[in-house]
């Protein structure tokens, strides 16, 4: 069998599409996310309701949406709602199955920092915030975070909750009520963390090529295996046909 | 009785020093025209008000109008950050209080509704909480659990631009909505910009599309292309290699000084602007067709 | 995937004997049809909400579906009282639970937002609070006043009827909207009833007008006419003799049964009722045509 | 000068629509109030602005309105909401001016009965309820009321407070905290009441033909007249013929 290339950020689309399932409504950013979102759809989900953030139901932008409110989202889409309605009647209420998340930092027990790299009051590095993410984080039913593998991404400890995964692991997450399942998945360049029974960040697939040192490496924490940690399968050609000449023919993600 | 005037005489007459604006539009009918002529018009201390300050806030910051923001995103959509706002919080040089778009969005709707506050469900996030007394909590009475508040967001003056609108202020907004209802409400006073200035009888067709009444606005302004580099759904498109140049643009105060210079103290309103945006940008930005299947509203 | 079937099989599958039903539409959109195959399919011990029980519940109350009513403002809409569910209650036959219009959609509010309250200023008004243990009290922990509060309505299912819906139940809704779109979020399953079933690109031509996403709703159902003797904006005018002649026939229990002999059971479905109705009816209900001004949304 | 004839109606509906001052943002319920103020739209107040509780603002109905939610209320307005904005960013927000307000009981201090007669669990009369006049009552920034003037509907005491007008006088209004000022005048057949310094409805105008002795003999509490209690205008000419001939030519609410 002939070898596939691909590059990074097409390994962790297909990775994140495969998350997806058939019929999941799906809060979706622009980027990788949406990338992953769009490959699902091609693929196994046919089904996939996308949200976007700025009140969008059933998009179907004639071309790569290069911000969360890009007028092509709209346009042909089956609804459009306010800003209060999107929090409440669909996220509030339990009408999302799945939000992506990102940050700057994230921590073994997967919560995201967004906010400040130092003191809050006086930042040594001032980020974007919250945006949407603390209560997608809370109120989705299940989330999932892509980033590129680098310890610097990956303290033990966040210096501030953006958005909360486990916190500090056990029951904590739940003792807090929020309805959401929290991270269920971390994907990266190098594999897959899941949460274990406790919350806690663990190796659960590895991609082809990597081993364990090389995710160890980069993590913040000391990394546990999952027991049953298997390699990723390799994206397959029509997955890479399809984000590579559907959905981002001009490379501006991939 | 028309409400119909130049946005600089709108802007000179319902915007003082010291106010707390909502310019309001998540990415879409971001009201740029307004933001430059509150630059030109010189007006400091403002308390800016967003969810997504954007690159409208960023530049009314580094142009001096701003002694504090209020916010739940600080970022150049699909770009990366606001560097005039981030050096000028990291550098201690301007105040800010924080919010997740939520909360945010709640304070608009408490705000917009009359009421001292608006409930939420618990997000599990306590480090903003902590750094912001806006914040409280309560307990449910029925259950007992818990549930964050945040209080109503009134402003001194909201700027809103929209689609379409007649001279009394009563406006036909479509496409991306954000928090324009919200803010018009909550606020003390609305400056409405209007892509086109239509007929009553325009409005009249469609009332269910008309999402800010005239009677809680207080000026009306016909500024076509007010939202450069944003977009007005229908008429023009996002410009984002102005979001990708204001990166590179506002990495030094020089080069938003000689911006600001050339694209708002020099010119003096948004139609001086867009005919210097020049024909190709024109072409580039062009919206196109899609009409929307009529209804019937039925002659009763 | 279509949600399309017939109005009877959606009853059949989503209603149960004992379900909270909220049967939505503030005079306009009132879903008759489907409180008469209600009655037809004989279920009992049913809670009603609705904020105007109308003469729909009227008419359920007398066939002995209901248990209990939920509402805001039991008339006749314009003409008098409700005198079955009049009767009823003063009898002692019917239990029920009473709010003020606004209280009784700040819960639909809270049901369709996943709250476990909304408030409310203070009304001063303490007699109905006293009987009605869902009001409670809370205090604002900024200003330390009174707010009083309400818990969601959550019904078992919402039955809305709307103008235009393509086949997933994305439906486009216009003219007065009462609590439709609440209605449809606040309950765990929704059936639709659809003047028109309409391709899926009409509906996409104007995303900004589904005020109902497909995502919420169970079943679509096309019943034309559904809402008479109360009305669809654009499609056919409200009936009020009707409306008159039903303070005459509800004066009796006899009357009421010989009506609903000869208009609910006596007939199969809606088109059976308005082809009896009768071409006169027809004529003097058209709507005759006042169609929207369309928007461009662009060619994106 | 020759003598106008006009009903009793008529008197009432010309009575309050002179109330309206122009600029006004008045909700409207149908019949009386309806008529009262087109009849001030067309006469001083031109730029009143109405608002119907069932969502709609600035109708121009062609027809006489039948019901609260008459389509004709709908084609042609400038703007149309759900019940819950109505309620919130109209209402409670402080963009209504005047309400108009009626029930079968108003007593002393403008207390109104819609809800029962008799005990509320065991009902001797069971009326219709509130809708949406508890909160009008409180937020208007003035009431109204029309209605005729008999002793049963003017008790000292209502049965049931629906909503309020000075509870039991003093500052029991203000206490509560509601943002309106309460009602304003009671327009009846015979004259029309008003709250004095404690809240308490005196007879503050009396129509032309019409004693003292004939409103205290039809009002349940010991009628005070108000010092500077005065004749009220008859309906005049311009008055009626709109009224009869352009707002009401079917006579159904005159």
């Amino acid at each position: 069998m002939e070898a596939i290339n691909y590059n990074q950020q097409e390994l962790m689309v297909v990775n994140a599409a495969r998350l997806l399932k058939d019929h999941d409504t799906v809060f979706v950013g622009v980027g990788i996310p949406n990338l992953a979102c769009n490959l699902a759809m091609r693929t196994h989900a046919p089904n996939l309701q996308m949200i976007y953030e700025a009140g969008v139901i059933g998009a179907q932008p004639s071309r790569l949406p290069l911000s969360i409110g890009d007028p092509s989202l709209v346009t042909g889409s089956t609804s459009v709602c306010s800003m209060y309605d999107i929090f409440t009647l669909y996220l509030q209420r339990g009408n999302v199955d799945v939000g992506f998340l990102g940050g700057a930092q994230i921590d073994q027990f997967g919560n995201i920092n967004a906010t400040v790299i130092g003191d809050y009051q006086n930042p040594k590095v001032r980020l974007p915030g919250s945006g949407g993410s603390m209560e997608i984080a809370a109120w989705a039913n299940r989330c999932y975070i892509i980033t590129p593998h680098q310890k610097r991404r990956f303290p033990a400890r966040v210096d501030f909750h953006t958005s909360i995964g486990f916190l500090t692991g056990g029951n904590a997450r739940t003792s807090t009520g929020v309805r959401g399942g929290g991270p269920q998945a971390v994907v990266t360049n190098l594999g897959i963390l899941k949460p274990d029974e406790n919350g806690e960040l663990v190796l659960a697939a590895i991609h082809p090529g990597v081993n364990f040192e090389d995710a160890q490496a980069n993590t913040g924490w000391a990394l546990k295996k999952s027991a049953d940690c298997q390699p990723t399968s390799p994206p397959d050609r029509e997955e890479l046909r399809i984000l590579r000449e559907e959905l981002d023919p001009g490379r501006i993600y991939i | 009785m028309t409400k119909l005037c130049a946005l600089h005489e709108a802007v000179t007459r319902f915007i003082s020093d010291g106010n707390l604006i909502y310019a309001s539009g998540f990415t879409h009918l971001i009201p740029f025209a307004a933001g430059h002529e509150i630059i030109r018009q010189g007006f400091k201390d403002l308390v800016l008000a967003r969810a997504t300050p954007d690159l409208i806030y960023d530049q009314m910051v580094a142009a001096g109008c701003a002694r504090k923001i209020i916010f739940s995103y600080m970022g150049n959509p699909g770009v990366g950050s606001l560097r005039r706002m981030r050096a000028a919080i990291e550098g201690g040089k301007l105040d800010w209080e924080e919010y997740s778009h939520f909360s945010m969005i709640s304070r608009l709707q408490a705000g917009a509704s009359g009421l001292p506050f608006m409930p939420m469900n618990p997000t599990g996030a306590q480090d903003l909480a902590e750094q912001n007394p806006n914040y409280r909590q309560l307990q449910d009475p029925y259950t007992g659990a818990d549930v964050v508040v945040v209080p109503p967001l009134i402003p001194d003056v909201a700027i809103v631009h929209v689609q379409r609108a007649d001279v009394n202020g009563n406006a036909h907004v479509w496409g991306i909505l954000g928090e324009q209802r919200l803010a018009a409400f909550a606020s003390q006073h609305v400056i409405l910009t209007a892509e086109e200035i239509v007929d009553e009888a325009v409005i009249r067709s469609d009332p269910n599309r008309t999402l800010i009444p005239g009677m809680v606005v207080d000026a009306v302004c016909h500024v076509p292309f007010c939202a450069h580099p944003s977009y007005t759904q229908g008429y023009h498109d996002r410009d984002n290699e102005f979001y990708l140049a204001w990166d590179e643009i506002s990495k030094t105060e020089e080069s938003v000084q000689d911006y600001l210079d050339e694209w708002v103290y020099g010119i003096s309103d948004r139609a001086a602007y867009w005919e210097k945006l020049g024909p190709k940008v024109h072409q580039r930005l062009q919206a196109g067709e899609r009409l929307s299947e009529p209804v019937n509203y039925g002659d009763y």
